[in-house]
């Protein structure tokens, strides 16, 4: 183990807080938003890929019920309930797949078929602003959006655009199937509003500087 | 109030400066009051508060002369505490024993009042250093936040969707439209009550005192439609009694306060009272 | 990655499943985008709340490291990367919290912006007096909060309640995701006043007239 000195802010090296490099690493994969590879969770514990690798691997094989090589034992154990899938080279976890039904119900569960007034005016926000910043839209709405934003996201309506290089905030910007949904064939297809909207722009910057 | 510190009235730039440090150093006269305060190390429990009313008056001061001009809300906070203020430290001036009862009375409203929400204000300060904490230990944890699993976002139901383009803009427009701008300034229209004033009021009490000479002050106020007329009118006898057209009668602490008039003139006029841009109405 | 489970749809009751009820509790926090009650997870289980809590509430402790009752024996164990805690009125995973630094690359979006000062004791005070209209909240601090709880109501922290019926004006209170930025059960966790402030609620009526 060619192990360092702590890298950047961290105080203590991992492998002396509680848990140790295996914890450190499934506190990555519970709260990473996107599948990871094993050069990005190296790169953020500052440890070698191949070790990581090779953590990533164990917590498979022990979320998966084998506990060979695991801190709890050498014995046969429990499955989780949870999974560590590694698809095109990311690591993520998932709910396991035989639970699906269940995980289904609690999903689906108050599920509605139509948007909510909040996610139509968000739509709408971004539809017109767009690429923005949910704190932007935010801001224009006055509440949070975040769980809205949620929502068109699996509603396949919005979806990530890219980042924006000054405050590495994500902008999203609707999709081909909310065009569909509009029966426009693109985004300029959009009724003009702008009539209206003269000191916008300035007003949207300050909002988001204010807070 | 007493003149301007000298050593404040610099060139714009130091001007510019001053305010700017007024600015992250407190916000609003109980912010300020707590400053000054903990910075002399006293208790704010203690009459103490009389030795900062110099330094109090002299930062209100240079933030009037930084900012040019005040909104009139927040002057008003702050002239309120400043009044105060300088109420008290007269009473100490004074020698002891030479001040009358009623003023004495008055003094110590005036003080228990401005304590009960400078304790109130600090209170709240301490929540809000208290939340800070949490929030920033919460900030160490990160919720399980994750897109929705491929496999269940396609077992949504198919969603419904019965708006036009043109409906949809519609939506858009209201949403994007400029808000009505919230004035910066305080919004009287959500204040319940219509807006009593003192100076009113004040006239009211002259038209009862007059007829009867002396009435106590329960009956002065029995027929106080509301706690805002109630404390408009309040206010109204303390005016009064700083201009001498009414007296004070008190045989016991807490026993029945008799208010008499005294004043000679005919027309005691409240208009006239300076004070009145400050309180006029509450 | 090995076993190929039972397919979607399937009628066996979850206990007969790998990981049994557990596992199928732990399935359904992996879905889970925001806090989930005992009733929630029963219904989507279709088993009892009170037996579903006592699995939640062992799943906290064997999270932790405690594994006095779980099924992989009795002895102490090493906490896992992350934490389940029950806060909002629901259960939610976390990232155990001596891992922020490793974590904070893979949740770019964060939206924990500070609060300033003015933002904090306004919602102090929103927090301790509610429900509470902007005048009186105006009143306790001595300036004028309107732009500020402006701030408060984009990032999510307070939402208008109702209208008070006498005077029309919007009352605020805070919101769940208040008690989430907190770690908070409830608004009854918030710590007492009283001992900061005796005789607090008298002044409360004082300060509404005076405004």
């Amino acid at each position: 183990m060619s192990e360092e000195a702590a890298p950047d802010g961290l105080e203590l090296p991992v492998e002396e807080l509680p848990g140790g490099l295996r914890a450190a690493v499934e506190a990555i994969l519970m709260v990473a938003d996107r599948p990871v590879t094993d050069e990005q969770v190296a790169a953020a514990l500052d440890r070698p890929a191949g070790q990581v690798n090779a953590v990533l691997v164990d917590l498979q094989r022990e979320y998966d019920g084998y506990t060979g090589s695991g801190s709890q034992g050498a014995e046969h154990s429990v499955p989780r309930g949870f999974e560590l899938r590694n698809i095109a080279g990311g690591w993520r976890i998932f709910s396991r797949k035989h639970f699906a039904s269940v995980v289904a119900d609690f999903v689906l569960d108050g599920q509605s078929a139509r948007l909510s007034q909040a996610a139509l005016e968000t739509l709408a926000v971004i539809a017109y602003r767009q690429p923005v910043s949910r704190a932007r839209v935010s801001a224009i709405r006055g509440v949070n959006v975040d769980s809205v934003v949620r929502t068109l996201l699996q509603r396949g309506l919005v979806v990530e655009l890219e980042t924006d290089p000054e405050t590495g905030a994500v902008l999203y910007g609707t999709t081909a199937l909310f065009l569909e949904r509009l029966g426009l064939g693109s985004v300029d297809g959009l009724p003009r509003i702008a009539p209206h909207l003269p000191g916008l722009e300035s007003l949207g910057e300050y909002d988001e500087t204010t807070y | 109030m007493a003149a301007a510190p000298a050593v404040e009235k610099p060139a714009e730039a130091g001007a510019r400066q001053v305010f700017e440090v007024q600015l992250t150093n407190f916000s609003g006269p109980f912010d300020l009051l707590l400053n000054l305060i903990s910075r002399r190390e006293l208790d704010i429990t203690e009459i103490a508060l009389a030795q900062v009313t110099d330094e109090f008056i002299a930062h209100i001061r240079r933030i009037q002369a930084a900012e040019g001009e005040w909104k009139l809300d927040e002057a008003s906070e702050f002239l309120v505490v400043a009044a105060t203020l300088l109420d008290l430290k007269a009473a100490r001036l004074l020698p002891a024993g030479a001040v009358e009862d009623a003023e004495d009375v008055a003094l110590l409203e005036a003080r228990d009042l401005l304590f009960a929400r400078l304790l109130q204000y600090r209170a709240f300060k301490e929540m809000a250093r208290h939340l800070a904490a949490r929030l920033e230990e919460e900030d160490a944890r990160h919720p399980r936040d994750v897109p929705l699993e491929p496999h269940f976002t396609r077992l949504l139901p198919e969603l419904l969707w019965r708006h036009s383009p043109e409906e949809f803009a519609a939506i858009a427009a209201k949403v994007l439209a400029p808000r009505e701008e919230q004035p910066a300034a305080v919004g009287i229209g959500h204040l319940h009550a219509p807006t009593v004033s003192v100076g009113e009021q004040a006239l009211l009490l002259q038209e009862l005192l007059q007829g009867r000479g002396a009435l106590s002050f329960r009956h002065l106020t029995e027929d106080a439609a509301s706690r805002l007329v109630l404390v408009a009118r309040f206010l109204a006898l303390l005016d009064l009694f700083r201009d001498g057209a009414v007296s004070f009668e008190q045989a016991a602490p807490l026993s029945e306060l008799v208010v008499r008039w005294t004043a000679e003139d005919e027309r005691w006029t409240a208009e006239a009272d300076e004070d009145d841009d400050e309180r006029g109405a509450v």
